[in-house]
């Protein structure tokens, strides 16, 4: 019983195990957005995804202030929105967003598929049930 | 109150039969048959329940070398509603026949009437006895067989088995049976059906108080008083009732349970066996074959039943219950 | 993640010996238990505080028997929320029934394939 | 003996539950279940398209899955007797109410058998959840109507 969920659970330290902060897409205020997120300190891990207008805010929140993730997600979505009013900001603290995100990234898919690949992911996190 | 049977029946022969777990019984080489499919080969477990009877009854007619047709009555119960198993038993083995329900006390109900109609001259044999399949019982009285409900050690673990004894005119080489007690009705306010043990001693106790009241006897007269399917926790119960009312603690070594013994120390049922089969298959075949060996000469068997149902528990009524026993000699 | 499988192991734990308390100490049926955690679990959604649990513990709170009041509650809340009264009837299912569809479906299945068997070990 | 006299030697007879073991299995037995859940919903996170938020839903009915596996061997009951509310608890034991109701009443037929008994055990739960998801909503919809707190 305990097999499949350790194989599990090494498979996600596999891919956990990266730097702490990512920023994918326009380079050009990767410091920014970083420090950004650095002043949040129940962030644990981050994974920004832009593309043209659109930005996605993948994080992962610390597991003690897990709680509140509904909170802190909005929390963020309005600290993002002041911040970049004319992009169009995403922010997302579920595991998912945060997976595909770092997918995104280790795959370096093409900037023409990037773009549906960012609504598709909004799109999925917007689904309740 | 007590019955004295002058012509005293003979316990001829026993017929019983039990169910693949039975295999695990202390008791089990005493069974006729043990065997390995719970439900018989047939499609349900009530079926299975039937067959199971229907076996009982011609292993104890075989050894005696009689027929269907030559027995006059037959006597005997289950635990399912409206005793559909011993019914529809009844209905193969063309027997006439009269369905008894005193709970796990049926196996000795049922040998009362059947010796009160051998001494009124009516039968010249006959077949008394009870039965129960687990499966069958649970589903009906608890829950679905595989329902993971944590069961206390209070709980007892329903036999599968069939116990059918058959009785005739006074032999002198069989058992007999001397008396008989029918028992109250009696109910000290127990209420929890995963501890029937507490419910039946009571009745047990005022049961065997009675009968050696009346037949003017100690238990040291006994070679054995052998209840039916009190459990570990019920048989110490009915001890401390004794002890409480003067028995002497070396008297209580004459007393034993069917329940209590029949799966040995088994952990895993709890406080031992349960069901109108347990006292059955053990009054039957131990408990005949040891007299008729000659190890017992004197014996009281008291079959205790717990009458409640499924209905009576979830209307939150207490558990009346009663024991019925008889006193088999040996010569 | 790790940390979340630690959270979903002691909360599902802890709500489990809730329910072994109720048995052992409260002299509950399992039937009675259940009820109980379900009417728990539909309160605690009322009250806002079963989201940040699941939140915190994920299969630790979806998995017991409580997440099903919750979702019941929730779904009826978000339904009343939009459409008024009348979503408080109409909403009931609308965010999970999976547990009861899961349940019936495989009660079925399961009652073509198995029998009842009455071992021990 | 008097029933009170009784009723006192049967609380010494009795031995009590082992409260302490038996929260100590409850809680093992039940914190890795919801473990399993967690594995099991993670599972459908990273292989399908469900998040932490929607794989609530697969999660429950693959462990009602589980659940029909192990009640049709024979194996839930052993669990459940070793670990009481450990195993009774999780959905698994809302899915072992169901499926062992409906394996029991399939020599009734799949009418009035399985249909007419598949809730027979489980059916307090649906009950209690469906009335006090009801009145908690109504309560709450009073009090956002008053204008006491806010959805």
């Amino acid at each position: 019983m305990m097999l499949p969920l350790l194989v599990v659970l090494s498979l996600l330290n596999g891919c956990a195990e990266k730097e702490k902060f990512i920023v994918y897409g326009s380079p050009q205020n990767e410091s920014e957005v970083e420090a950004l997120i650095n002043e949040e300190d129940y962030v644990d891990r981050s994974t920004v995804i832009q593309y043209d207008g659109s930005m996605l805010v993948a994080v992962q929140i610390k597991p003690w202030e897990k709680w509140k993730k509904t909170k802190l997600e909005k929390k963020l979505q309005k600290k993002f929105e002041e911040k970049y009013p004319n992009k169009d900001v995403f922010v997302s603290a579920d595991y998912k967003i945060f997976y595909e995100a770092n997918k995104i990234k280790k795959d370096q898919i093409e900037d023409n598929k990037l773009s549906d690949k960012i609504t598709e992911l909004i799109e999925l996190a917007k689904e309740e049930t | 109150m007590v019955i004295i049977f002058q012509s005293k029946p003979s316990l001829l022969a026993g017929g019983v039969v039990a169910g693949p777990l039975e295999n695990r019984s202390i008791f089990s080489q005493y069974f006729d048959s043990v065997y390995d499919d719970e439900r018989w080969q047939m499609k349900t477990n009530e079926q299975g329940h039937r067959k199971m009877i229907e076996e009982a009854c011609e292993f104890a007619m075989k050894k005696i070398g009689v027929q269907n047709g030559d027995i006059d009555f037959m006597m005997g119960g289950d635990l399912v509603n409206q005793m559909t198993p011993t019914n529809f038993a009844a209905r193969d083995l063309e027997i006439p026949f009269i369905g008894l329900f005193s709970a796990c006390a049926t196996s000795m109900s049922s040998v009362i009437v059947a010796c009160l109609l051998t001494e009124l001259g009516a039968a010249n044999f006959s077949l008394a006895g009870a039965s129960s399949q687990h499966n069958a019982i649970e589903r009906q009285f608890r829950y679905p067989i595989n329902y993971g409900a944590q069961k206390p050690q209070t709980a007892q673990w329903t036999v599968t088995a069939a116990g059918y004894a058959l009785i005739g005119k006074h032999r002198e080489e069989f058992p007999s049976i001397e008396a008989a007690t029918i028992g109250k009705s009696v109910d000290y306010g127990m209420d929890d059906p995963f501890h029937m043990g507490a419910a039946m001693a009571p009745a047990a106790f005022q049961t065997i108080q009675s009968h050696l009241q009346q037949r003017n006897q100690k238990i040291y007269h006994y070679d054995l008083i052998l209840t039916g399917d009190l459990g570990q926790l019920g048989l110490k119960l009915l001890k401390g009732m004794l002890v409480e009312n003067g028995v002497k603690n070396e008297e209580l070594t004459l007393i034993r349970d069917a329940g209590a013994e029949f799966y040995g120390q088994d952990e895993a049922f709890q406080s031992g066996a349960s069901g109108a089969g347990c006292s059955a298959a053990v009054f039957f075949s131990y408990v005949l074959q040891q007299m008729r060996a000659g190890s017992y000469k004197r014996v009281l068997l008291v079959a205790t039943g717990a009458l409640l149902s499924p209905l009576s528990y979830q209307q939150g009524e207490t558990i009346p219950c009663t024991a019925h026993a008889i006193e088999i000699t040996m010569k | 993640m790790v940390m979340t499988f630690v959270f979903a192991f002691i909360v599902g734990g802890i709500i489990c010996v809730i329910g072994q308390l109720l048995m052992d100490i409260g002299n509950l049926t399992p039937g009675h238990t259940l009820s109980t955690l379900v009417v728990l679990g539909a309160i605690l959604d009322g009250m806002g505080l079963y989201e940040p649990l699941i939140n915190f513990a994920g299969a630790g709170a979806t998995v017991p028997i409580t997440s099903f009041g919750n979702s019941l509650t929730h779904g009826a809340m978000a339904e009343a929320e939009k459409h008024g009264l009348v979503g408080v009837l109409t909403g009931m299912f609308e965010v999970t029934s999976s547990g009861i569809s899961a349940a019936i479906i495989f009660g079925f299945i399961g009652a073509l394939i198995f029998k009842p068997k009455g071992n021990i070990d | 003996m008097e029933k009170e006299q009784y009723q006192q030697l049967e609380q010494n007879v009795t031995p009590k539950p082992p409260y302490l073991k038996n929260v100590a299995k409850a809680f093992l037995v039940g914190g890795l279940i919801c473990a399993i859940g967690q594995a099991v919903s993670l599972f459908y996170i990273i292989f399908f398209n469900f998040t932490e938020a929607t794989a609530g839903n697969p999660t429950v009915a693959t462990m009602v899955f589980f659940a029909m596996i192990l009640t049709g061997l024979g194996l839930y009951k052993k669990i459940g007797q070793f670990a009481g509310a450990g195993s009774a608890v999780p959905v698994t034991g809302f899915g072992n109410a169901v499926i062992s109701a409906a394996i029991e009443h399939r020599s009734e037929g799949l009418v009035l058998g399985v249909g007419g008994n598949l809730f027979k055990l489980a059916g307090s739960v649906v009950l209690f959840g469906v009335v006090s998801a009801f009145f908690v909503a109504l309560f709450k919809y009073i009090l956002v109507t008053i204008g006491v707190v806010s959805w």
